[in-house]
């Protein structure tokens, strides 16, 4: 009660990303089925749900990759639903994909580089660096050596690091932990949580592994069949327990 | 009964080449065919047949220099336009696939636009020839080199690698051993070569005081062109095709000056009812001026070379060969044909009785001077003299020309 | 019991001849085309050339359709098949077979393909992509710059044989093999090639192609032999175009010249029309090969000199709105409708 | 006899060795885990058995015939079935499709209708009948992971490898798949059953033996409980133990 | 005097082959970036050729003015086609970019053909001649030379230094990766198409200063084949090894001429064709993505 109180009357300057009723796919077949989120400034969301559910495809229109068909996407108040992927990207809008998409034959240096391609990331390039070599220590020492011969886990930093290149103000990872040796999932979770604490940066996140999940989200969307069956904090979820098992099977 | 088989109208027809490789010579074939109908109607007032005079109307397709629309047209023109004869293609090969579907149908093939001997030695009965073989196109130079410096010894031939400009080599060569040239070198180039250095340096080092050669349009522009660019000073040259026809001079400017080449025909040519009058032979067709300007009507400016005027030339066959048969019936024309020896804007016309092969007509050379095309052999068609030897490219740089 | 086992057993059979329904419109075009030649003499000359594009399509999608494969140097199999009835020609003209010649052109012009795909194939078809494609383009034009330059089988000037054939058959019979019967040989062509298609499709080797077109490393760790599959493909392919080349061109022009049959202009035709009618469908090659040679004909008759201006837009118009050919998409829309059954 | 035995297999890229000196004995019947870092040369061990990659040195025994030599399709056809990390299905073909060339290539190398059954009874086993006649290139990376596993059972095979099958499934998803891969295995005498996973739920479900790779070595070879207490594992891999992870 | 030809034809060989190079590099962008084996390439060679000549001959200007203004024909006509046709094919099946380049080629030609006529066309520009011991070369080729190497050097720093040239590095190496880092990958796509055509086009006019006459609607066709063959023997996708391609190509074709013109009995410049492309095969057979492709 009190909480969505709250929402309503901060809502206007905390909110970063607001999703309203969005329906999109891939003709003709419609995956999302108006969904509804939002991401607040400064917080870590995630989304959870059996495989399918459209998680990814959440992602993929908020970024603009797949064009939504309909409904609405906010972000900091402004209407950004048509953008092209480069205008949001200028915007501080950020994905990294499932499956990383590196570059394979730059340097880690020059994928990096590319991240900060806009205008904006690129004044602020030397700053950047330090940033994500501060996060990621083992890629300073990885500079020179080609994206394809690096183990999952670098890559995935790499895919981070990237992204972070871009100065984002909201950051959305897909799946950041698939792949990884243990070692390094947890490698990746702190990550997620230092640019939170550190920069204050926004993440929304899809993810399986659903425990990890909770421990660092600070609210938590639970979807289903292209749309958002439950949500609320991680303590919330935790509590649910009927939903948790029908749609996280733990 | 002649008068009851007489036409309203004698319909001829058949594919050339508007658009690819062959467009160029095709669309000269074209207009050459058109100008010579309209002067048949309404200059000559029609064919005489059965006694009365019918107009002759012409039919044509693009067959953008294809082979399977070559066939399909000829088909075409024969079944659904119902043509008394067939106007060939330009191209020995277009020609070539052309002559069968002709023969099926029993049509008489007005063949003029491939000069390859061997098309007439298939045995088509149907086919007729315009232009002079190939074998014969650089006789005419031999013979007018010999006049003018008897001394020379030393020739070159650089040839296309085709059928025709092979048969053009081979009939150079067995002439020119007959007159006692020594054959310092002999090469052809693929067809479609862009670049000709490698094979004019190995020329020029063999120092020949001629060159004879040649194939089609491009390449003797790259060959005049590209002669120059190696400093390849001779006393002359003589090609095929290229040099006859009226782009050359304009693309090659002053490059092109001192170099000769043969012709079926060319603009002002003395070929004129007087000149036919005092050969005793028939004559048919416009003067040489009428044609150019009817030419130029139906193109609509373009100069005439000599890809139209055979064209025409085979248009008058045909009507003076109806007419002497008082029949549009295949065998019959084709008979009068073969029997056929008349004089038009194109010079003589006649076909061996059975093969078709045309042996008649003779070529000329001709030579760029100051600019322009002039006849200079043979010596009773001539409109100059020749400017031999052709001076040092150095010079024609500097502005030197023939006059 | 035994009455359900014998309708298990028909029924078995049954489904064995609808698998060959996709043939019937395939088939229906041929025929047609053929019975509309015999009746309106005025339209074989359409005829022959639909008959031409079709048999390209058809030939050509054997290979390139099915395995994704784009062979630029496939005119050269077409190019040797047209040299194998030159040549079978040349040497049998004499002794008395009659029209038995035609046969050993045919035959000649076959094996001689065949025996180029071979060769060829064993080197190429180890490079992918659009390597394969151009290291083709090499194989083609190194075979016409060889017989040129070699002087070859006549070199550049080629062979010339419709002397040899009235020798050998006589002036009639001569007249009607070279301008109708070497058109009904390219139908028969572009019918056995579909044959051949569709039972490639509907067998095991149609999946082992789909399977290497799609992913050659996973399609050889679930078993398939791809180069053995390639090859099959290529071969019937490139056998198919060398009886094409005897006929349609070997034995319907009567003259072989290097420059000619090695136009590499033909393959890209063949590739627009598959791509027009849709590549590795039964039925593409034969829209696109009629929507071809229907378009260059009509619109040569009557536009003549202005056709291709008018041609080009029109083949931009059909790949954006047709992406995957016109059988190809016409095969979505007809999902689970009757007509399924007989499109493939 | 052992099902499957590697002897000293290395296989290098330019400088880099991606497995070294690998020898290795599977017996039949077994369940087995292989883990390790990421880049310890898992997948590429999976390559070489399968005949993707030739290893430079060393041998590969299968049965007690030599395949090192052997190509791709012919292991397949001796028994050795395998999933792709990243999946590839052939993608403009259905699902249908996709699977049914397991079974007509693979091992029993049957004919087009059969292979069509098999491939039907394999899909509804993974649980995808709904996509059966779907172009399989339109599926989430997920469900192509299915299309693999589907294909590689219908394959019939008597080894079966397992790339990172489980990774981005749901948990639950992740459970049956275990329940399932054992029962197949016992009911089609599926041999043995290697899984190379990250999951470690998975792979502690899952294998009765675990190896576990470190830069292209054999690092430990153990019952899986053993394994992946080893101090060792810990140290390059887990990070933490187990439980945390 | 063997060696002397040698040395001629390799000399001339070396520059026409930089100049194939120069010609190719278009044609390997659009395919690096895009995938697309643009069939028409000939085409727009031949529009390059033709401006130089109605610069020559219908305004009376050097042709060194015709290489920028060429480069803006073929940039705008590549930024036209790529808006209406290209641009919609990028997610149909591959092909259909063949099948669609082809048409445009055709296109090209036709509407060449209709303002110009099907005359061959050419000019003559000279503007003097260097002899050296063993050959002689007009200065319009040593132009050719230079300014093909000049264009050379340009697109790879463009490549290498430029933010746009990193841009559609890195759109080559993964599409996806380049639209998360803020690229906008279809302006890369028009970026390159369009400049592929403009360097495509200027080639043509690069052309004329070598050779300058031959000039028709349907030259094309044969710089096409050969432009195929260079960029697969330098490596597809990479434009510095188009360059490098075209040099061996021109190498080889004049240069194998001096040697086979001593076998008896063959006609040497027709093998010459045969020997550049059987060079090319053994190349694949032992390189199979060509000298600098990769991958
Ligand atoms: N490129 C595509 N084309 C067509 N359909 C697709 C495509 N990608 C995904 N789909 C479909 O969209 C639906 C949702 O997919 P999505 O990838 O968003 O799910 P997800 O929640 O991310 O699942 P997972 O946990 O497996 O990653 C699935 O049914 C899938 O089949
Ligand atoms: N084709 C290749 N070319 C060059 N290097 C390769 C190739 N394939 C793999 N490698 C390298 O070999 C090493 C082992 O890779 P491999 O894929 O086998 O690791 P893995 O254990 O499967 O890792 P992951 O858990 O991340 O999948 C890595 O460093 C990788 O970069
Ligand atoms: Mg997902
Ligand atoms: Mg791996």
């Amino acid at each position: 009660m009190i909480r969505g109180l709250l929402r309503f009357t901060l809502g206007r300057e905390s909110e970063m990303l607001k999703v309203d009723n969005l329906e999109s796919g891939y003709r003709p077949m419609q995956v999302l089925w108006g969904l509804n989120l939002e991401v607040k400034k400064g917080s870590i969301t995630s989304l959870l749900g059996p495989n399918g559910a459209g998680k990814s495809t959440t992602l993929k229109t908020v970024f603009g990759s797949v064009l939504p068909w309909n409904g609405k996407i906010l972000y900091e108040g402004m209407d950004i639903t048509e953008l092209p992927t480069h205008s949001k990207v200028e915007k501080g809008i950020v994905l990294v994909p499932e499956g990383r998409h590196l570059f394979p034959n730059m340097t880690v240096k020059e994928n990096l580089i590319m991240g900060a391609y806009s205008e904006e990331a690129a004044k602020r390039q030397v700053e950047s660096f330090e940033l994500v070599y501060s996060l990621f220590p083992v890629l300073k020492e990885r500079t020179k050596q080609r994206a394809s011969s690096l183990s999952g886990g670098e890559q995935q930093m790499v895919a981070i690091g990237r992204a972070l290149m871009v100065r984002p103000k909201i950051m959305m990872l897909d799946e950041p932990s698939q792949g990884l040796a243990p070692r390094l999932v947890i490698q990746v979770f702190e990550a997620i949580e230092r640019m939170r604490g550190e920069i204050g940066l926004s993440v929304l996140f899809v993810e399986q592994n659903v425990e990890t999940s909770l421990d660092i989200s600070d609210y938590v969307y639970i979807m289903h069949e292209g749309s958002i069956k439950a949500e609320g904090t991680p303590k919330e979820i935790r509590a649910l327990t009927d939903i948790r098992e029908a749609y996280l099977g733990v | 009964d002649a008068l009851a088989q007489a036409p309203d109208k004698i319909i001829i027809g058949g594919p050339i080449s508007f658009s690819g490789k062959l467009a160029k010579e095709g669309e000269q074939g074209l207009r050459g065919t058109q100008a010579a109908v309209k002067w048949i109607n309404e200059v000559y007032g029609g064919v005489k047949i059965g006694g009365k005079k019918v107009p002759i109307e012409y039919k044509y397709y693009d067959d953008e220099s294809k082979r399977e629309l070559t066939t399909s047209y000829i088909e075409r023109a024969i079944t659904v336009d119902k043509v008394h004869a067939v106007m060939s293609p330009y191209s020995s090969p277009l020609v070539l696939a052309g002559a069968p579907v002709a023969e099926k149908y029993g049509v008489v093939y007005i063949n003029h636009g491939g000069a390859s001997d061997r098309i007439h030695e298939q045995g088509f009965k149907y086919a007729v020839q315009c232009y002079v073989p190939g074998s014969r196109y650089h006789v005419g130079a031999l013979d007018m080199f010999k006049k003018l410096d008897p001394k020379l010894k030393r020739l070159a031939f650089v040839y296309e690698d085709d059928e025709f400009a092979r048969s053009v080599a081979r009939g150079a060569k067995a002439h020119a051993e007959k007159l006692g040239y020594t054959i310092v070198f002999d090469r052809f180039y693929p067809k479609g070569a862009t670049d000709l250095t490698p094979i004019l340096s190995d020329l020029s080092a063999t120092k020949p005081d001629i060159i004879l050669g040649g194939g089609h349009f491009s390449d003797t522009q790259l060959l005049g062109k590209q002669i120059a660019d190696l400093g390849i000073d001779v006393k002359a040259i003589n090609l095929v095709v290229g040099p006859a026809l009226p782009a050359y001079g304009e693309t090659l400017g002053k490059l092109a000056e001192g170099i000769m080449g043969p012709a079926h025909w060319e603009r002002g040519a003395k070929f004129s009812p007087d000149v036919a009058k005092k050969t005793g032979m028939k004559w048919i067709g416009p003067t040489q001026e009428e044609y150019r300007k009817l030419f130029k009507d139906v193109s609509k400016g373009v100069e005439p070379d000599y890809h139209g005027a055979s064209a025409a030339s085979g248009v008058f066959a045909l009507v003076l060969s109806i007419e002497d048969a008082n029949s549009i019936q295949s065998d019959k024309v084709r008979y009068a044909l073969g029997k056929l020896k008349f004089m038009s804007v194109y010079g003589i016309w006649d076909v061996d009785d059975d093969t078709g092969l045309q042996i008649g007509h003779s070529s000329i050379d001709l030579q760029w001077q100051g600019g322009k095309k002039v006849i200079v052999w043979p010596e009773e068609a001539a409109t100059a003299k020749p400017c031999y030897p052709r001076p040092t490219i150095k010079d024609i740089i500097a502005g030197k020309t023939c006059k | 019991m035994i009455s359900v086992g014998k309708s298990v057993n028909s029924q078995q059979s049954i489904v064995n001849i609808k698998k060959y329904f996709p043939l019937l419109p395939v088939y229906g075009i041929y025929l047609l085309l053929f019975l509309i030649g015999i009746i309106y003499p005025e339209m074989w000359s359409v005829v022959t050339l639909l008959a031409f594009y079709c048999a390209l399509g058809q030939a050509f999608n054997i290979f390139l359709g099915m395995t994704g494969y784009v062979d630029f140097g496939y005119v050269a199999f077409l190019g040797l098949g047209a040299y194998g009835m030159a040549l079978g020609i040349d040497v049998s003209h004499q002794t008395g077979l009659n029209i038995g010649i035609i046969f050993i052109g045919i035959i000649l012009g076959l094996l001689m393909a065949t025996l180029l795909s071979l060769v060829v194939g064993a080197v190429a078809l180890r490079l992918r992509g659009a390597y394969f494609a151009i290291a083709t383009i090499g194989v083609n034009e190194g075979f016409r710059y060889l017989i040129e330059g070699a002087k070859l089988w006549g070199g550049s000037e080629g062979l010339i044989y419709f002397r040899q054939l009235n020798e050998a058959m006589g002036r009639e019979k001569t007249n009607v093999i070279v301008t109708f019967w070497a058109d009904v040989f390219v139908l028969v062509i572009a019918a056995i090639s579909a044959f051949i298609t569709l039972y490639y499709m509907r067998s095991k080797i149609g999946y082992a192609l789909t399977a290497l077109r799609e992913d050659e490393d996973a399609a050889k760790v679930m078993g398939i032999n791809v180069t053995k599959y390639k090859i099959l493909a290529f071969i019937t392919s490139a056998s198919m175009a060398g009886m094409l080349g005897a006929t349609s061109w070997g034995l319907k022009y009567t003259h072989v010249f290097p420059a000619d049959v090695f136009e590499i202009h033909y393959t890209v035709e063949g590739i627009v029309i598959i791509l027009l009618g849709g590549a590795g469908t039964l039925l593409g090659p034969a829209a696109g090969g009629l929507l071809y040679g229907l378009s260059k004909y009509w619109l040569g008759a009557m536009f003549p000199g202005i056709q291709l201006l008018i041609f080009a837009p029109i083949i931009l118009i059909i790949i954006v709105a047709f992406p995957e050919g016109i059988v190809g998409t016409m095969k979505k829309k007809i999902k689970g409708t009757v007509l399924e059954r007989y499109i493939a | 006899m052992a099902l499957l035995k590697l002897e000293n297999v290395t296989k290098r890229f330019g400088g880099l060795v991606a497995v070294d000196k690998m020898s290795l004995e599977i017996k039949e019947g077994e369940f087995i885990g292989i883990v390790g870092p990421n880049g310890s040369g898992k997948t590429t061990l999976y390559n070489v058995i399968s005949g993707v990659y030739f290893p430079e040195n060393g041998s590969i025994i299968f049965e007690g015939s030599d395949i090192t030599k052997l190509p791709p399709y012919r292991r397949a056809h001796l028994g050795i079935g395998r999933t792709f990390q990243i999946p590839r299905p052939f993608s403009s073909a259905t699902v249908r499709e996709n699977v049914a060339v397991g079974a007509m290539f693979g091992r029993l190398s049957v004919n087009v209708e059969e292979s069509l059954e098999t491939a039907d009874y394999y899909i509804g086993l993974v649980g995808l009948k709904a996509h059966r006649d779907k172009i399989s290139g339109a599926l989430t990376p997920t469900e192509k992971k299915l299309i693999e596993i589907a294909r590689a059972l219908a394959m019939k095979p008597k080894l079966l490898l397992l790339d990172e099958v489980m990774a981005g499934m749901h948990p639950e998803s992740i459970e049956k798949m275990i329940r399932l891969l054992k029962e197949v295995s016992e009911e089609e005498k599926i041999a043995i059953v290697s899984m190379v996973e990250h999951i470690m739920r998975a792979v502690i479900g899952f294998a009765k033996r675990v190896i576990v790779m470190y830069r292209g070595a054999k690092l430990v070879d153990a019952p899986a409980q053993e394994a992946l207490n080893d101090p060792r594992v810990i140290e390059v891999y887990l990070g933490k133990g187990i439980r945390d992870a | 005097m063997l060696l002397q030809q040698l040395s001629g034809n390799l000399t001339q060989g070396l520059i026409l082959g930089a100049i194939y190079g120069m010609a190719t590099m278009g044609l390997n962008l659009i395919f690096g970036v895009m995938k697309i084996v643009n069939v028409g390439h000939g085409a727009f060679i031949m529009l390059g050729t033709f401006v130089s000549f109605a610069i020559f001959t219908y305004l009376g200007l050097t042709p060194i003015v015709a290489i920028p203004l060429a480069f803006i024909v073929g940039f705008a006509l590549g930024s036209l086609f790529f808006y209406f046709i290209i641009g919609k094919l990028t997610n149909a099946p591959e092909l259909n970019s063949l099948l669609a380049t082809f048409a445009i080629g055709m296109l090209i030609e036709e509407v060449t053909k209709f303002i110009f006529g099907s005359e061959w066309r050419g000019f003559t520009w000279d503007v003097g001649r260097v002899t050296l011991p063993f050959t002689v070369l007009p200065i319009t080729k040593i132009y050719a030379f230079i300014i093909s190497i000049l264009v050379v050097i340009a697109l790879y720093l463009w490549l290498r230094m430029t933010r746009s040239g990193t841009a559609l590095r890195a759109v080559v190496e993964d599409k996806e990766g380049a639209r998360v880092c803020g690229i906008n990958v279809d302006r890369m796509y028009a970026l390159s198409f369009s400049i592929g055509i403009g360097l495509t086009v200027m080639s043509g006019v690069i052309l004329t200063f070598f050779i300058s006459v031959g000039l028709n609607p349907y030259m094309g066709g044969a710089y096409t084949l050969r432009a195929f063959v260079i960029a697969v023997l330098g490596g597809l996708g990479s434009p510095l090894g188009a360059f490098f391609g075209g040099v061996i190509f021109g190498l080889v074709e004049n240069g194998s001429y001096t040697l086979l013109s001593l076998i008896p009995g063959i006609e040497p410049f027709s093998l010459t064709r045969f020997v550049t492309f059987f060079i090319l095969l053994i190349i694949l057979l032992v390189r199979p993505t060509g000298l600098l492709g990769v991958k």
